[in-house]
This record gives structure tokens, C-alpha cells and sequence, in this order.
């Protein structure tokens, strides 16, 4: 049965999947950070960076729309030897499930009851979990159907990276479960609308950061890009718009993850109300509240790379299994002994 | 897994004009073969076929990469002594300068390398900047960035300019603050640490016998500096010390580079503040005796030889140089053997080889 | 087909301006050191003269850049190998010959094993003569180059 | 008192007095010693050995095309000793053959490939004569011998390269 | 331990919020120093034929042509290395250095300077010039 939608209803549809947490969003998110993670990193290394593209000759803020306009002129080439259904595949798959996360994620709750997201699930947790999941494959995949050593190399090291930091993530999101009895993301927020899980649980914070940071090949632990060893891992024969994709995949994934922690751990839209905002809908505020703490979640994910040289790939896995593992089951034990006190104290549940 | 070969470079974020043929299994390095060649020009061979005043800009170009003063001064060295031609004392000084300035531009560039090579993209800015401010320097003193054809055969170009001694000094003392900075970002950053410490270990008695020289020999504990054993120039009349490593890995290979800049620093105070006045250049003529020569300089990358055997007339009858990243490269695949592919950037460039000095 | 639509979207005059000031700003450069102009590269990328202020960056891999800077001599072994690293970049692809050497071979003109000029073996779009040039020379010819671009008609 | 000059002089004429062809003190810290060319394995194992001539500095030869040899130096510093010998052995320039010294001084390695590669002297019982700087299709004399010309006129076709530009 | 790992965060903060090094290169322009080499220029009054400079050219930059009934030197920028050799050796000081910076051509014949293009000086700077100097104590770098 296909239930009959009003017309209001269908406009909010239009816009939850073609604005804000849908395409345009991801999008915008994108080119935005990509022109802050290049001026922000030059302003460390004491230069400017992107300057004179764009409006006024100062700001540089077009510099990802000429750099996306000049990777679709580019020719594609496909290696001869290439296994070309999957090597032309991949990077579509990449950004479809890179951008696949994001509606599962509320952004902020409707004043009528029901949050701002693209669909509501009570299992939204294990799905993006699930979703997460697949990202190894689709390395794996491209690297090999690159038939190139370095693509190769990279998607092996892919592989073990991104493998032996799932583990780590599923466990500290145990002690969030085990806090707020509930798979819902929605509901986790609301959990945390007296006190927030970063000060309850700062190590599992800790632990996901680092694990979600590694997941996402950021500096510290980009071993699978590592240019000074296998030029650029896995999307390495990439070339024009299919580099463009894989490009913009990896900042969707960034995206969705600031959002997911800052939805499991910040209090996802809690905060004062803004007057200004909160005149036109309260939607806008409790927006405004969400993208403010994944701005500053990404200044520090973007950080990593201007001040961390890259680690050795069994350095990383060495941390993964004998420092973070530890770490998020120590979390689910203290969790598990103090949950007790903090539990009537939690709002929402 | 079998073994794959790994063919590194040319073109490749790293390995410059170098190109590295690897045995990897999986991602372990077994086997490293350099093969090198890539900027091979023959200038052992142009330079029999020029004459003397015309190898000036050719023997420069061996390493013009970052050190083309510490590279002349070899070959300078070797004429002068052929023909007995003795070097006003001032010129003496500003070759001095000029070398030593070249030394702390060369090894901030070997330390931005080294940054690169571990992924710390930060490191890769900071010391050119500042390098930046030595090269200001060097063009004030001798009207070019790189390449400067600054010392000639019995003295050198030009004289200092009015003011270069002030603001020597300031930048000196901005340099010497500066250089905290690169300690707290890079040498005690822990991620770095760990990356660097413990890999490539050359002991002593393999760095002797393998004939490893200059910052390279020195990190592995060895005390060996022309500088010192043999002093040229006016080295003998400062006062400075020879720093050395403990354990010969990589991370004292870069440290020892850091201390050679505090201590071209203070030979540079030195040079500056007792540098006599006097006539800058000797005239020379242009045939140089018969004879046969071997000297010995300290180059920012190690001792540099020159053998030259002299038939008495304008041109050399052989030109033998002997450079110090030819003779450490013998180290990379000594020590390129069983390590993580993650290694072989670093240990390669924390040997700090230079593909020009290489081929020649 | 896709193509044909391309080259008649191709053939609107602003659709071309906009698409070709896109190719002009954002020039990623090669990380192929050929000789001795090494420094200047890193120099020119670096803080003082940042390129990047005009949108061009060293990347590591080719399969993504648009510009080979030909840093010096090119010998003749490297020749082959800077043959090959253009041919496998994808089109539209400039080249910009840096310092004496790569332009005629300058210092080594009787050098058995130096290409006489790296316009012999590859298409060459800017000469910035200089030994080495500084890097407000490189920055000059990247604004050069910049230049053509915007001129430059329909390719591909 | 005699320096360590004399005494590596006075020394090496003492062990092998009939192989020596010459050994003197060229200045402070030179010593050059020419020996008999199938006598160097031995001279320099006693270098190294006795003498404390641990560290291969170069190895370098040279073209005399007028009397028809080659001489091959094997420059050697001592980290203690603080002198620099000039091992020099003259070879026949029809048949270049010296036994490798790699097994004496490591470092030698290279160094000996790249005079093989430049004049085109064998060495015995090197593991590698292989070409290491020049170009993998290199089919000419080896460089560096004398009888190899180089042009006197710049190669470059300036000419060909300005009507290219022109017509275009 | 600890320390050593979040340090360079805090540094790294720092120095974001620092004065940048760059000069705006094509707006804002360093000033070369006085011995900067950019070019060789010929003076052709002075010039007396002798050929010093094309004898003792390492790179054949220089070539005697014919220009107004006079032989003087033509000059192929393309070949130049700027060794300042022609310029001691010349014995009338008819050659000299000039501080050009900036000639890049499209074509290989631009580089090429015969007599009359060679004798002219280069065209003056119009934009805003500095000095680099040691400067902003407070904030620790230089640069201006």
C-alpha cells in the first residue's frame, strides 16, 4: 500500500532529498571543506593557498569548481589490462554508498513530532554500521580491477586497515547502546539532552575518533593513499571524472561521519535556541547546532593531516589491536558499572 | 604471496631522478637495486675539453641541487694548490661565509625532505621558508639563488655588500629561534619519532668499511670531518665542534644535520664579526703547471674529492670527482634489505642522496 | 554519443569560456624532477611564491595532472622516461620548459648523453629561460600559460 | 720522530720491495704509492690490515693514449691515521684487466663499476659490470677514454626548431 | 608521551593563526638585490669586437653578428647560465648585468636577442615593490 502523501508533505520530501541532509547538502559540504582543508592547511604551513580563483581575487572559494571543471574535460583512460565493468563501477558504487549514510542521520527534530531526516528507522545505528562495512570492498575491488602494482598495494593495505578499525568502532558504540538502550539515532539524541555521552564516555570519544579517522585514511593514517610510497593507492589509474567521484566520495564519508559523531557523542541538534533563527523555524536552529559541532570535528579531523607525520602500517594495526580495542572494552566495562547512576538522569528514553 | 617486482620512480612523489627496483613481498622490501643515471651529463668528460675559468659554471652544476659553493671550493682548492697561488685572506673568509651558508641552506633542505617522506606536509614549508632567508642572503652576497659562480680561481667575485653583516646576524639569530619550532614539530613530535627511530641502522664499522661519509658517518658515531682533519681555508681559526649520533638510524642522521646548523651558525658569527680587510682576488693565469693533485673538502652531504692531473696546459687532462652521495649510495641497498616498503622512503632520504651528485 | 553531446555543448561560446577558465586555474603539476631546477620547484610550490594561490599543485599521480614542468637537462635516459610520463597523461596536457638546459641544452651542448632541447622530444607551450629561473619567473609562466589557455579554442 | 707518512712509506717498501714501483710523500697527508698491477690485492689488504686504510675515498682512472695505458688510482683515507694514500697501478690500454679490490674496501663498489663503465677496464671478480649511468642502449666506445670526440658545435637544431614554430 | 603527541596540535593552531610568508607575487613584488643576474645587456657604442665574450662563453650563448657595418655579439637567452664570466672578461665593459626577472616566450626564437633588442634595458617595474626584512617580532616570522 503506498500511503498518499499531502502536498505539504511532498515538498518536505523534495527538499529533505534533494537539499539539505540530501544531494545538495553532501555536495556543497564537500567543495566547501575541500576549500577550507586547502586553506587552512597552507595557513599552518605559513602561505595562503587558493587565492585568485574566485570572487574578488581574494578568497580563492571557486578553486574545487575549477579543479571539478577540469577533471570532467579530462580524457578517461582505462588500463588495457584493466577488468573494466568493475574498475568503471567503483567509483559510482563509492559515491553512492558514501552518500547513502547521510539519510539515515537525524538532523534536527520537527516541531510536530518526527525529526528532520530522509527516513526514520529505529535500526538506523546498525545500518550506517552496515554501510560503513561495505567501503573496504569497493577499495578492494577498484584496487584490483586496477591491475596495477601500486594500485594493488594500496587496496591490500585498504583492506587491513579499514578491517582491523571496524572492531574498535562497533565496541565503543556498544557502551552508547548500552547507555541508551536503543538503536535509534534520534532516541540517542534525545538520551543526551540533559548531559552529553562526550563527558560520560570520553574514551570511547577518543577511541571512535581515532578508529573513524583511520577509517577515513585521514593524515596519521592515510597508509592506503601514502604518496611517498604507492603514489596513491588504490584509485591511482584513476583518471577525470571517475577521480572526481572517488574525490568527492571520500568527503561524503567524512560528511556522514562527523555527523555520526556528532549525533552519538555531541548531542546531535541540542543547544540554546537562536533567537533569529528559532523565529523562522525551530528546524534551523537546532541545524545550525549540528553543523557548528561537525565544523568543529572536521577542523580537528582536517588538523591531523598538518601536524602528524603518517604511520607505519604495522604501527597502525599495533594501535588498533593492543591500544584502542582495550581502550572502547574498558569503556563498556566502566559504562556497564556506572550506567545505573547515569541512566535516570538521561532525558528522552 | 611471490615476490613482485616494484619498479619506484622516475616519476614518483619520492625517489626524484632516481629509479629503485624492489623485490616486495607483500609489504616487505627484500631487495633494493638503485639504478641511477637519470641526470648523468659527463661532466668528467665535458670538463677535459674546457678550460679552467670555463669549468667554474660546470663543476658547480655537480650539485647545484643546494651546495654548489661547498662544491667548488674542492676543485678550487686543487688548482691553487697545483699552481701555489696563495688567496688573500679576506677572500679566504668570504669563501668561508658563503660555504657555510650554503651548508645551513642545504640541510634545511634535507630536512624538509625528510618530512616529506614521513607525510608531514607542515615540515615540507617551514624550513624552506627559512631557507628562503639564507638564499636572500647568498643572492645579497653573490647575485644569485642557486646556482652563484661566487669563488673563482684565486679568490672569489665580489665583496660584501655594505649592510650584509647586520643583517647576517639578524637572520642568524632569527634562524637559531626558529630551529625550537622544528624540534617541537618534528624531532620530539612522538608519530615522527616512531617512524624514524630504529630504522636504518648503520653501525660504525659498516659505515667505515662501506666508506660512508660526511652527516651520514657522523650520526653512526664516527668522528670524521675535513673540516678538522684537514683544515682548508681558515677552518683551523674556529672554534666549533664535530656533532655526532648514537645508534646510526635515520632519526640521528636528520639530528645531526640540525646540530651541523647550530655550528655553522656559530662559525658564521665567527667569520663574520673577524673577517680581515684586504683585496679580494688574486690575479691567476689561466695555464696551471703540470702535476697531479688529490684535495679533500667538506660539502654540506660529505667530504668531496677532486683528482686532477694537470698536463701544463689551459685545459685539465683528467677531472676526477669523487661525490659524497656516490659514495653513500652504496648504504641504500645495505640497508633497504627485509624493511617495510613504508621504510625505503625514509632511510632513502635520510641518507640524503642528491641524484646530480650521483651521475654527474 | 556522449562525446558528441560534449562537443556540442562544447561549441557554445560561454559554455567554452567557462570550461576553459576552469582548465586555466587549476594546472596540478607533474612531481617529475628532470635536473637541476629541483629546488626552485619546491621553492615556487612553497610559502613565499605559493603556485597554489593560482590553483596549481604537485600531485602525485599523473593519471591527474595537466602540466609537466621540465625542470633542467633532460638526458637521454630520462628522455624515454619523460616520453612515457606524458603519454600517460590524459588530455588536455601542457608542457612548460624550465632554464637554459631544457630549453637548447644550454651548458652541456656537446654533452654525449643530453637532449639538445626538450622541444625535440615533447610539444612545448612556455619557455621560461633562466638558470634556474626564479620562481617569479615559474609564476610568470604559469600566468602565461594561463593566458593561452583562455584563448585556447575547442579541444577534444 | 717520523711522521705517519714516512712510516707507511719506510713500511710498505720493507713488506714488498720488489712490487713497489715507486712510493713517496707527495705533501702532509699524501702518500702515493704505484705498484705492480698483479700485486694490488696484496698491497691492499696490507693497507687495510696493518695500516689502518680503512675508508675507499675514489677509484679513478686515467687515459694516457700516448703511452698506451691506463692507470687505475685507488685513493684510500685512514679515519685514525689521518693520510690519505694513492694506490696506482698501470694497466695495458689493449687488454684492461685488474683483479677487483671489493673484497678489501666494500665501498669500492661502485666506484669500480663506474670506471668499468667509463674506460672499459674489467675488473676480476666483480659481481655486477653492468652500465649504471649511462643510457641502457649506450653502443659507443666507453666516454671517457681519450679517443672519444665530442662535437665541437652545439647539437642543438635551431634552425629546424624556429621554422617549426613559425609555419605553425 | 601524552605531551608529545598533542603538542604539535596546540603548535600547529598557532601557527594558523600567524602571518603568512607569501608575497602576492604579481601584484606585491620583492625587490632583487642590487647584484641580481637576470640578463646580460650590451652596450653596442662600447662594443669593440674583440670576441672575448663568445671565446669565453661555456655554453655558446653569444654569437658574432653583423649589425649596422659592426660585428657585436647576439644573445640567445635560451642558452645564457649567467656565469658572469662574459661580463669580467669583456675588456671595454660594453656587457653588463640587468635585473630582469620575467622574460618567458612562447616560442623558441623569442628567447633569441639580437643586437638591437639585446641593448635595451629592461622594462621597469610598475607595481608596488618591497625589501624583504626581519620584521613582526611579536608574531616571529619575517618576511614583509
Amino acid at each position: 500500500m503506498i500511503p498518499i502523501l499531502s502536498f505539504s508533505e511532498i515538498i518536505e520530501l523534495i527538499l529533505k532529498v534533494l537539499i539539505f541532509p540530501g544531494l545538495a547538502f553532501p555536495l556543497l559540504f564537500a567543495m566547501i571543506v575541500i576549500w577550507f582543508e586547502r586553506k587552512f592547511l597552507a595557513r599552518i604551513m605559513l602561505r595562503i593557498g587558493p587565492l585568485h580563483v574566485g570572487p574578488l581575487n581574494r578568497t580563492g572559494l571557486f578553486q574545487p569548481i575549477a579543479d571539478f571543471l577540469k577533471l570532467i574535460q579530462k580524457e578517461i583512460i582505462v588500463p588495457d589490462n584493466a577488468y573494466k565493468i568493475l574498475y568503471n563501477a567503483a567509483p559510482i558504487i563509492a559515491s553512492i554508498v558514501a552518500s547513502m549514510s547521510v539519510a539515515f542521520i537525524p538532523y534536527a527534530p520537527k516541531p510536530d513530532g518526527g525529526y528532520w531526516m530522509i527516513y526514520y528507522t529505529p535500526w538506523s545505528l546498525l545500518v550506517i554500521l552496515a554501510i560503513f562495512t561495505a567501503r573496504p570492498f569497493i577499495m578492494v575491488g577498484a584496487g584490483w580491477a586496477s591491475n596495477s602494482k601500486y594500485c594493488t598495494l594500496g587496496a591490500i593495505r585498504a583492506a587491513l586497515q579499514l578491517l582491523a578499525y571496524e572492531v574498535p568502532i562497533a565496541l565503543s558504540l556498544v557502551s552508547i547502546v548500552i547507555m541508551s538502550r536503543t538503536f535509534d539515532l534520534a532516541k540517542i539524541v534525545e538520551a543526551q539532552s540533559s548531559i552529553w555521552f562526550i563527558i560520560l564516555q570520553p574514551i570511547g570519544f577518543i577511541v571512535i575518533l581515532i578508529a573513524m579517522m583511520a577509517e577515513l585514511s585521514r593524515r596519521p593514517f592515510d597508509i592506503p593513499l601514502a604518496e611517498q610510497e604507492v603514489v596513491f593507492g588504490w584509485p591511482t589509474e584513476y583518471t577525470g571524472t571517475q577521480f572526481a567521484l572517488v574525490m568527492v566520495s571520500e568527503y561524503f564519508d567524512l560528511c556522514a561521519v562527523t555527523s555520526l559523531i556528532t549525533v552519538l557523542f555531541l548531542g546531535g541538534w541540542s543547544g540554546p535556541a537562536i533567537p533569529i533563527l528559532n523565529d523562522v523555524s525551530p528546524i534551523l536552529s537546532g541545524v545550525f547546532w549540528f553543523l557548528l559541532k561537525m565544523a568543529i570535528l572536521t577542523v580537528i579531523i582536517i588538523m591531523g593531516r598538518g601536524i602528524y607525520p603518517r604511520l607505519r602500517i604495522d604501527q597502525l594495526l599495533d594501535a588498533g589491536w593492543t591500544l584502542l580495542i582495550p581502550l572502547a572494552i574498558i569503556q563498556i566495562i566502566i559504562t556497564l558499572f556506572t550506567a545505573q547512576w547515569w541512566i535516570p538522569l538521561l532525558g528522552g528514553v | 604471496m611471490s615476490i613482485m617486482k616494484l619498479s619506484m620512480g622516475p616519476q614518483h612523489p619520492i625517489t626524484g631522478h632516481f629509479r629503485f627496483i624492489l623485490d616486495v613481498d607483500g609489504d616487505l622490501v627484500l631487495k633494493l637495486e638503485p639504478d641511477i643515471g637519470y641526470t648523468h651529463r659527463g661532466i668528467e668528460k665535458l670538463a677535459e675539453k674546457r678550460t679552467y675559468l670555463q669549468n667554474l659554471p660546470l663543476i658547480e652544476r655537480v650539485n647545484s641541487y643546494c651546495d654548489s659553493v661547498g662544491t667548488m671550493l674542492g676543485y678550487l682548492e686543487a688548482i691553487e694548490e697545483l699552481m701555489g697561488l696563495e688567496v688573500p685572506e679576506r677572500a679566504k673568509y668570504l669563501r668561508v661565509i658563503a660555504a657555510e651558508l650554503n651548508r645551513i641552506a642545504s640541510h634545511l633542505y634535507a630536512a624538509c625532505l625528510f618530512s616529506v617522506a614521513t607525510g608531514l606536509e607542515t615540515m615540507l614549508m617551514w624550513p624552506i621558508n627559512d631557507r628562503e632567508l639564507i638564499l636572500d642572503l647568498l643572492e645579497k652576497l653573490t647575485g644569485q639563488r642557486i646556482t652563484y659562480t661566487y669563488p673563482t680561481i684565486g679568490g672569489v667575485r665580489f665583496d660584501m655588500s655594505e649592510g650584509f653583516k647586520e643583517e647576517a646576524l639578524k637572520r642568524l639569530d632569527y634562524l637559531e629561534k626558529r630551529t625550537e619550532d622544528y624540534y617541537k614539530m618534528l624531532l620530539w613530535n612522538h608519530t615522527f619519532q616512531i617512524r624514524a627511530k630504529n630504522v636504518g641502522i648503520l653501525k660504525p664499522s659498516d659505515a667505515i668499511r662501506l666508506g660512508i661519509v660526511g652527516p651520514n658517518l657522523r650520526a653512526s658515531g664516527v668522528k670524521a670531518d675535513v673540516r678538522k682533519d684537514e683544515p682548508y681555508e681558515v677552518y683551523d681559526r674556529f672554534d666549533f665542534s664535530i656533532p655526532t649520533g648514537k645508534n646510526g638510524d635515520s632519526y640521528d642522521r636528520l639530528e645531526v644535520r640540525f646540530k651541523e646548523v647550530e655550528q655553522s651558525i656559530n662559525i658564521l658569527r665567527q667569520a663574520i664579526k673577524d673577517i680581515p680587510k684586504g683585496p679580494i682576488k688574486k690575479w691567476a693565469p689561466p695555464i696551471v703547471p703540470k702535476g697531479e693533485v688529490y684535495t679533500r673538502v667538506e660539502a654540506a652531504r660529505g667530504e668531496f674529492g677532486y683528482y686532477i692531473v694537470a698536463d701544463g696546459t689551459m685545459k685539465p687532462y683528467r677531472l676526477k670527482m669523487s661525490p659524497p652521495s656516490f659514495r653513500n649510495l652504496i648504504a641504500l641497498p645495505y640497508l633497504c634489505r627485509n624493511v617495510p616498503l613504508a621504510d625505503v622512503p625514509v632511510i632513502y632520504i635520510s641518507l640524503d642522496l642528491i641524484p646530480m651528485d650521483v651521475d654527474r | 554519443m556522449l562525446e558528441k553531446i560534449g562537443k556540442s555543448l562544447m561549441n557554445i561560446k560561454l559554455l567554452r569560456k567557462i570550461f576553459n577558465w576552469g582548465r586555466a586555474w587549476s594546472l596540478w603539476s607533474v612531481h617529475l624532477e628532470t635536473g637541476c631546477c629541483g629546488p626552485e620547484d619546491m621553492a615556487r610550490a612553497c610559502a613565499r611564491f605559493d603556485t597554489e594561490r593560482f590553483g596549481t599543485l604537485p600531485f602525485p599521480t599523473l593519471r591527474e595532472c595537466d602540466l609537466i614542468f621540465v625542470t633542467g637537462f633532460v638526458t637521454k635516459k630520462m628522455a624515454k622516461r619523460l616520453k612515457l610520463a606524458y603519454e600517460q597523461m590524459p588530455e588536455p596536457k601542457y608542457v612548460i620548459a624550465i632554464g637554459h638546459c631544457s630549453i637548447s641544452g644550454g651548458l652541456w651542448w656537446d654533452s654525449y648523453s643530453v637532449v639538445q632541447g626538450v622541444d625535440e622530444i615533447l610539444p612545448v607551450d612556455v619557455y621560461v629561460p633562466g638558470c634556474p629561473p626564479r620562481p617569479e619567473a615559474w609564476i610568470q609562466g604559469i600566468r602565461m600559460l594561463q593566458e593561452k589557455i583562455a584563448k585556447e579554442g575547442l579541444k577534444k | 720522530m717520523t711522521s705517519m707518512e714516512e712510516k707507511v712509506v719506510e713500511s710498505i717498501k720493507t713488506r714488498f720491495p720488489e712490487d713497489i714501483i715507486e712510493a713517496k710523500v707527495q705533501r702532509k697527508n699524501r702518500v702515493s704509492i704505484s705498484v705492480r698491477s698483479d700485486k694490488i690485492y696484496d698491497v691492499g689488504l696490507f693497507l687495510r690490515d696493518e695500516l689502518g686504510f680503512n675508508h675507499i675515498t675514489s677509484v679513478s682512472g686515467v687515459d694516457y693514449i700516448d703511452t698506451k695505458e691506463f692507470e687505475v688510482i685507488y685513493n684510500v683515507w685512514a679515519i685514525d691515521g689521518k693520510v690519505l694514500v694513492s694506490l696506482r697501478t698501470k694497466i695495458p690500454r689493449d687488454n684492461p684487466t685488474l683483479k677487483s679490490l671489493i673484497k678489501v674496501w666494500e665501498g669500492a663498489f661502485y666506484h669500480e663499476r663506474e670506471t668499468w663503465e667509463m674506460f672499459g677496464i674489467k675488473f676480476e671478480g666483480h659481481p655486477n659490470l653492468s652500465l649504471l649511468l649511462l643510457p641502457e642502449d649506450w653502443d659507443g666506445p666507453p666516454p671517457l677514454r681519450k679517443d672519444f670526440l665530442l662535437p665541437d658545435t652545439p647539437q642543438e637544431k635551431l634552425e629546424e626548431k624556429i621554422k617549426r614554430a613559425g609555419g605553425q | 608521551m601524552v605531551v608529545d603527541i598533542i603538542r604539535p596540535f596546540f603548535i600547529g593552531l598557532y601557527h594558523a593563526f600567524k602571518r603568512t610568508f607569501t608575497v602576492k607575487h604579481p601584484f606585491v613584488r620583492l625587490k632583487p638585490t642590487e647584484r641580481y643576474r637576470g640578463r646580460v645587456m650590451l652596450n653596442i657604442d662600447r662594443c669593440i669586437s674583440c670576441r672575448s665574450c663568445t671565446n669565453i662563453c661555456p655554453n655558446m650563448a653569444l654569437e658574432m653578428v653583423k649589425f649596422e657595418k659592426k660585428l657585436v655579439p647576439q644573445y640567445d637567452a635560451g642558452r645564457c647560465c649567467l656565469c658572469n664570466l662574459c661580463v669580467e672578461v669583456c675588456p671595454s665593459m660594453a656587457l653588463s648585468m640587468v635585473h630582469e626577472v620575467e622574460f618567458s616566450e612562447y616560442t623558441r626564437k623569442g628567447l633569441i636577442y639580437p643586437p638591437d633588442r639585446f641593448s635595451q634595458p629592461p622594462k621597469p617595474i610598475t607595481e608596488k615593490t618591497l625589501t624583504v626584512k626581519i620584521l613582526d617580532k611579536k608574531r616571529g616570522v619575517a618576511h614583509g
